[in-house]
């Protein structure tokens, strides 16, 4: 058996608007091993941020079961949570607004040890300050800079020695280098890759980008408007890939090579909003092979082959 | 591109050196000579406030009434002239500094405590919290405030601590709209999300993420309302409803003026004139403030 | 087609130089860019944030916000005409006439007051013959053109999502007829199954008008979808030039070679990423010699010496990197 | 959109509870005996008894507020404690006085700072940019009733060209026009300003460029609508407060408005006359800002989206 480190049970998070009742999360389930990187992948309003915040209760979530190290935490109190938060942490998209303008560097780095108790002593302080800023690459002289002062790619590199400080179990990666140019990109994935073989760290990989997620995680969960719609290996995920979207999302990417084109799938429509959601499956309108029964029943998400699901009526009966 | 450029300091040499976001906005503040002209002259009405007595003492000379020298135009011995009662002007308008700078900075500090208080509860808390209190401005601010400053200072009479009270209470809706909406944008930002995620605590939140990062357009306010609340104190003095005879005061000086408009226009034009001076000033600093605290204009 | 005969050209830029003169420092955007594009040929300027494409696109509209902006040398010759030495009024005319620009947010560049359908038939009332009436109605074929049903013509952008405004954005710029199409990226705001959908639409719209376009982007992807040329662009200089079998194919400068290193591979996943080290050199403190040459590792001190001069290939290739003067140079290339 | 004002109405009810409340109690502070002043100095002890008990002026606070609001409620607002007359008819007869002067004001007010702002921003930096942000800032730190005493010695003193004060004539209203209209437009002025400045560096404005669209209009068409949706509030609170009563303008040229009243009534602790003044001029306000945020509905489309779905 698997040393599983966090299992998501029912997972929903409702939102109230003005149009009405929005699903933002709406049951998702699976579980994630330690040591293990989960890809979850999606376009915008899918509720792959929202869920990876419910997991962390930044985001209360209405309802469902957060398990982790055989825990429910979704119950913890305001102390308990506290604590908890040394096991587990988030690395922003943004590195430009997840720092606080008005903080240097170390404090920035500093404030969890300082905050959760965890290094009362200023100096001993300063010195692990100066241990995360190696670990993360970030050269010592820029102990006392602002961020604003900093690139893209060393923003992002003070956010992971921020969440590193406390020597959290899982970290949840909210589209950490979106924002980043590729070259450093690279550097970044690069440098999270090696701190995970260092640390044991187990991921979550929340980003819309097929092709990193790909190269990082070891299983991918697709999300399409609030549901978990296909989970696989990544590999088999690429190899064959089942749901009619998770097929159009991969031939979609544009493939910086000559010799490899691939088909396209043309998907029609937009992507709306789970508000008020209709009964029936939640791709249906812009899917190619829809059908009556798509329409009025939703699919359940079933195993197809060992560790690979799918909530699709076409692939049920295969 | 803007990136890129912030970065250079931080690719050479050793050590770099912690420049506070004070000094970087001194360092912008100073390249606008407006601004310093505007802080510069601030500085100097704040000095003459302080050292008034040292100018001019205030019973010999400020209050002391001498009909024989009564409303003299500006002389060497008088350089602004003198009033109805023959006291010297310049005396009067030096000393009248104290009254309005005073009353400008602890009307704006009251205010300041009471609608910043109000306006960040509001901002952070949000849901029902929120709406009382901002209901409860709205009828505040659904009275025109110089109409407001005027019956509260009849209610209570006129003398320098209500009209502070006065000026402070019918400017408190606006200061807790000013820090309830830049609660509400920083609260919003990610790092405050990043600090609750590392166990940081709505308190901690308030105190080292969220008051430090409103400070910025607080300060333009403050400025800018210290000015404007120097300009209702002259207006509710004028209006026979501020400080009480024989104190110097601005637009009390102004309205004693009105009687002798045709033969003795001094006694109307320099108490005027030193408004003017002071306000300017202060909207000059508040301005150059302003801009050096919205990277958007640093191009 | 170095020196083609220059008649065939839409665009011919030649040692283009803009610099931005802020208070703290000038900032050295282009440095002595140059682009030939033929009648009906798609050109991909690819480089990263800050290496002066988008720059480049805004020069050839003579719309880089000046100041700071200044156009310190070069020339921009466009369908023969100089674009640099014109008058205002026949700049005007050409603007969304001749050559017209889709840019990077649509979220932010359509007028938030007007309806979709006035800003289209705007641009055809200003460059096209007949009245308000005849515009209006082209603006609503646009609207179909680019998939919008004409209902929508009143409403505003706010009433569009972001795939949809970027199709507003399209119909405007093709709505004249242009001859060169300036897109600065384009797709970027936008989803992965939507930028498909736009890219798609862009495509056909290109085929049906013929117009030539110069595709800005930082995705290697999408220039391979979508060029025929490629230009790579590193600090305001093109460092690497040709088609796109020479770029792809036969990749000579060692930053093209870093890009396609950094990139993910979507069909092998490899075990680590080859990533260029360091940072874009300050732009308001260019190295003397090549700009690539504190992250490069060929570097040579002959390197640090002068900027790097063009050196062709073949007809159709050049790259700009020092050590290509030595007659048995090579880069190392990853498999792709 | 209907619904939406019926509504913003309805929510002025309790705002003007509120407002009478607080200026009832506030009211109710002033030291001296009310009764003692309106029963006159040569009055004896009864007299004054009965004129207290007469007014209602012997029960709590709270009950006085409670008849005064039953009363309003029937349109009666008591009568003037001074002049014995019905209050609402006596502030009526004042309110147009105080509306033509906040109307002419204002028209000066955007007659100047519309054209000097559009063109500041245009060419920031020119001679005319600068020339006009010295005048705004000159305009915003002159209090208007110094403005309005040296407009007086010029040229009802010295020149004699204009009367110094009262109602007549169009000359009588020159003066206070232009000394309530300068001071704001130097406000209007400045906000025209920066807010077209915040246009222009917009995305959309450089699309409207890339089409080739003429310089002039893409300022007037392109830019100022977006950039007069601030500037429309700004002229709605001025002329919101300017209806609210100008009460030092009014008082420096002896003009016969509500200001003055408010002023005048404080003075002889009419309670009755302020608090009626104060309730009107409080719901002009809130018309007058209401006004503001209807016509934004006209300009922003974005606007009028929110309040169709309310």
């Amino acid at each position: 058996m698997a040393d599983t480190i966090l299992e998501v049970k029912h997972l929903k998070k409702y939102f109230n608007t003005p149009k009405g009742l929005l699903h933002a999360v709406d049951d998702v389930n699976f579980t994630l091993d330690r040591g293990k990187t989960l890809g979850i992948v999606g376009e915008s309003g899918c509720g792959k941020s929202t869920t990876g915040r419910s997991i962390l209760r930044l985001i209360e979530p209405t309802s469902g079961e957060v398990i982790f190290n055989g825990e429910n935490i979704v119950n913890k109190n305001r102390e308990q949570m506290r604590l908890l938060r040394r096991e587990m942490q988030l690395i922003f998209q943004d590195p430009y607004a997840s720092l606080d303008p008005r903080k240097t560097v170390s404090e920035i780095i500093g404030e969890p040890l300082k905050l959760q108790k965890l290094v009362p002593d200023k100096d001993k302080r300063a010195e692990r300050v100066h241990e995360l800023m190696e670990v993360v690459g970030l050269a010592d002289r820029l102990v006392n800079t602002y961020p604003h002062e900093l690139d893209g790619g060393r923003r992002q590199r003070i956010g992971i020695a921020r969440a590193l400080a406390m020597e959290p179990k899982l970290i949840i990666c909210d589209e950490p280098v979106s924002a980043l140019d590729v070259s450093i990109q690279a550097q970044i994935l690069n440098l999270m890759q090696d701190l995970q073989e260092k640390m044991g760290l187990t991921y979550i990989f929340i980003t819309h980008d097929l092709s990193v997620v790909n190269h990082f995680a070891d299983d991918i969960a697709v999300m399409y408007l609030g549901q978990l719609i296909e989970k696989a290996p990544s590999v088999k995920l690429f190899d064959k890939p089942t749901h009619p979207y998770t097929q159009a999302l991969l031939s979609a990417i544009p493939v910086p090579s000559l010799k490899k084109k691939r088909e396209r799938i043309i998907l029609k429509g937009e992507i709306s909003s789970p508000i008020n959601p209709k009964p029936g499956c939640r791709f249906a309108v812009r899917c190619p092979y829809a059908t009556d029964r798509c329409r009025t029943e939703e699919p359940k998400l079933v195993e197809i082959e060992p560790s690979h699901f799918v909530a699709c009526h076409l692939t049920e009966g295969k | 591109m803007g990136a890129a450029k912030t970065n250079g300091a931080a690719h050479t040499g050793a050590t770099v050196k912690k420049r506070s976001q004070a000094a970087e906005i001194w360092r912008r503040l100073k390249k606008n000579r407006m601004a310093m002209l505007g802080l510069a002259v601030v500085l100097l009405l704040v000095l003459i406030s302080i050292f008034a007595d040292f100018l001019f003492d205030y019973d010999t000379i400020v209050i002391k009434q001498n009909t024989q020298i009564r409303l003299q135009s500006p002389s060497g011995e008088h350089w602004l002239g003198t009033d109805e009662f023959g006291r010297d002007i310049l005396a009067r308008i030096v000393h009248g500094s104290r009254v309005s700078l005073s009353v400008g900075v602890v009307a704006v500090s009251i205010s300041l405590m009471i609608g910043g208080t109000l306006g960040a509860v509001a901002g952070f808390y949000g849901g029902k919290v929120d709406n009382v209190i901002m209901r409860f401005m709205d009828i505040l601010l659904a009275v025109p405030s110089l109409l407001l400053s005027i019956t509260i200072v009849s209610a209570l009479g006129p003398s320098i601590f209500n009209l502070m009270l006065a000026l402070a209470i019918s400017s408190v809706p606006g200061y807790a709209r000013i820090v309830r909406a830049s609660v509400l944008t920083v609260k919003d930002q990610e790092f405050v999300e990043a600090a609750r995620c590392i166990g940081a605590n709505n308190f901690e939140i308030i105190a080292s993420h969220i008051i430090p990062n409103c400070m910025a357009p607080i300060i333009v306010q403050v400025s800018l309302k210290v000015a404007s609340a120097i300009l209702s104190t002259s207006g509710l003095s004028f209006l026979g409803l501020g400080v009480k005879a024989p104190t110097p005061e601005w637009g009390a000086m102004l309205s004693g003026g009105r009687a002798y408009l045709r033969n003795a226009p001094h006694l109307t034009i320099f108490p005027g004139i030193a408004i003017i001076i002071t306000i300017l000033s202060l909207n000059l600093l508040g301005d150059g403030l302003r801009d050096a605290l919205d990277p958007k204009l640093k191009k | 087609m170095a020196e083609a005969n220059k008649k065939d050209l839409i665009l011919d830029i030649n040692d283009l130089v803009i610099h931005y003169e802020t208070e703290d420092g000038v900032v050295e955007a282009v440095n002595g860019l140059d682009i030939q594009l033929e009648h009906g040929k798609t050109l991909g300027l690819v480089g990263e944030t800050g290496s002066g494409k988008t720059t480049t696109a805004l020069s050839i509209l003579r719309l880089v916000p000046d100041p700071p902006g200044v156009i310190k040398n070069g020339s921009i010759i466009l369908d023969g005409k100089d674009v640099l030495n014109m008058p205002i009024k026949e700049l005007e005319a050409i603007r969304g006439n001749l050559v017209s620009m889709i840019f990077q947010d649509p979220m932010t560049s359509l007028n938030p007051v007007l309806t979709v359908g006035e800003q289209i038939a705007e641009v055809i009332a200003l460059h096209e013959e007949g009245g308000e009436k005849e515009a209006a109605q082209k603006a609503g074929d646009m609207l179909e053109v680019v998939g919008i049903p004409r209902e929508r013509y009143g409403e505003y952008p706010h009433q569009f999502s972001g795939g949809m405004k970027q199709r507003v954005v399209i119909a405007m710029a093709l709505a004249c007829n242009p001859k060169l199409l300036l897109a600065d990226e384009p797709t970027t705001a936008l989803d992965v199954t939507i930028q498909a959908q736009v890219l798609e639409t862009m495509k056909q719209l290109r085929e049906k008008y013929g117009s030539a376009m110069i595709m800005i982007t930082h995705d290697l992807g999408i220039i391979a979808e979508v060029c025929d040329e490629v230009s790579v662009v590193y600090a305001g200089q093109i460092v690497e030039h040709g088609t796109l079998e020479d770029v792809f194919e036969s990749t000579l400068h060692p930053y093209t070679e870093g890009l396609f290193g950094s990139l993910p591979n979507i069909e092998e996943r490899r075990e680590r990423l080859q990533p260029i080290p360091g940072l874009m050199p300050d732009p308001t403190d260019l190295p003397k010699g090549c700009c690539f040459a504190p992250r490069c590792k060929y570097c040579t001190a002959e390197c640090e010496k002068a900027r790097p001069e063009k050196k062709w290939v073949n007809d159709t290739h050049y790259v700009r990197c020092t050590r290509y003067n030595e007659p048995d140079f090579k880069i190392e290339r990853s498999e792709r | 959109m209907s619904r939406y004002i019926l509504k913003r109405l309805v929510m002025l009810i309790p705002v003007v509870i509120g407002v009478t409340f607080m200026v009832y109690f506030i009211l109710s502070l002033s030291p001296g005996d009310t009764a003692a002043m309106i029963a006159g100095e040569t009055a004896d002890a009864e007299t004054i008894e009965a004129v207290r008990k007469d007014l209602g002026l012997d029960q709590p606070v709270i009950v006085q507020y409670g008849k005064y609001m039953l009363n309003l409620l029937r349109g009666d607002m008591g009568q003037s404690y001074k002049s014995k007359r019905d209050v609402f008819p006596s502030i009526m007869a004042s309110f147009p006085n105080t509306a033509k002067l906040a109307f002419w004001s204002i028209l000066v007010a955007v007659g100047i700072a519309l054209p000097i702002g559009i063109i500041s921003a245009t060419r920031q930096y020119s001679m005319i940019d600068n020339v006009g942000m010295v005048a705004a800032l000159l305009g915003v730190a002159t209090p208007n009733f110094w403005l309005g005493l040296m407009l007086i010695i010029l040229f009802s003193l010295n020149l004699g060209w204009l009367p110094s004060g009262g109602m007549g004539g169009w000359k009588n209203y020159i003066m206070p026009a232009i000394t309530l209209g300068t001071g704001d437009a130097a406000l209007i002025t400045r906000m025209t300003r920066s807010s077209m400045l915040e246009v222009i560096r917009q995305d959309y404005i450089r699309t409207a460029r890339a089409k080739g669209v003429p310089e002039k209009k893409v300022i007037h068409k392109h830019a100022l609508k977006n950039a007069l949706i601030p500037v429309v509030t700004v002229i709605g609170i001025q002329f919101g407060s300017l209806l609210g009563g100008a009460t030092l303008t009014e008082t420096v040229f002896a003009w016969p408005g509500v200001g003055r009243i408010v002023v005048d009534s404080i003075k002889s602790k009419d309670t009755p006359m302020v608090l009626g003044a104060i309730v009107l001029l409080t719901i002009t306000f809130s018309v007058v800002n209401l006004a503001v945020d209807i016509l934004y509905a006209f300009i922003d489309p974005r606007i009028k989206a929110q309040y169709k779905r309310k």
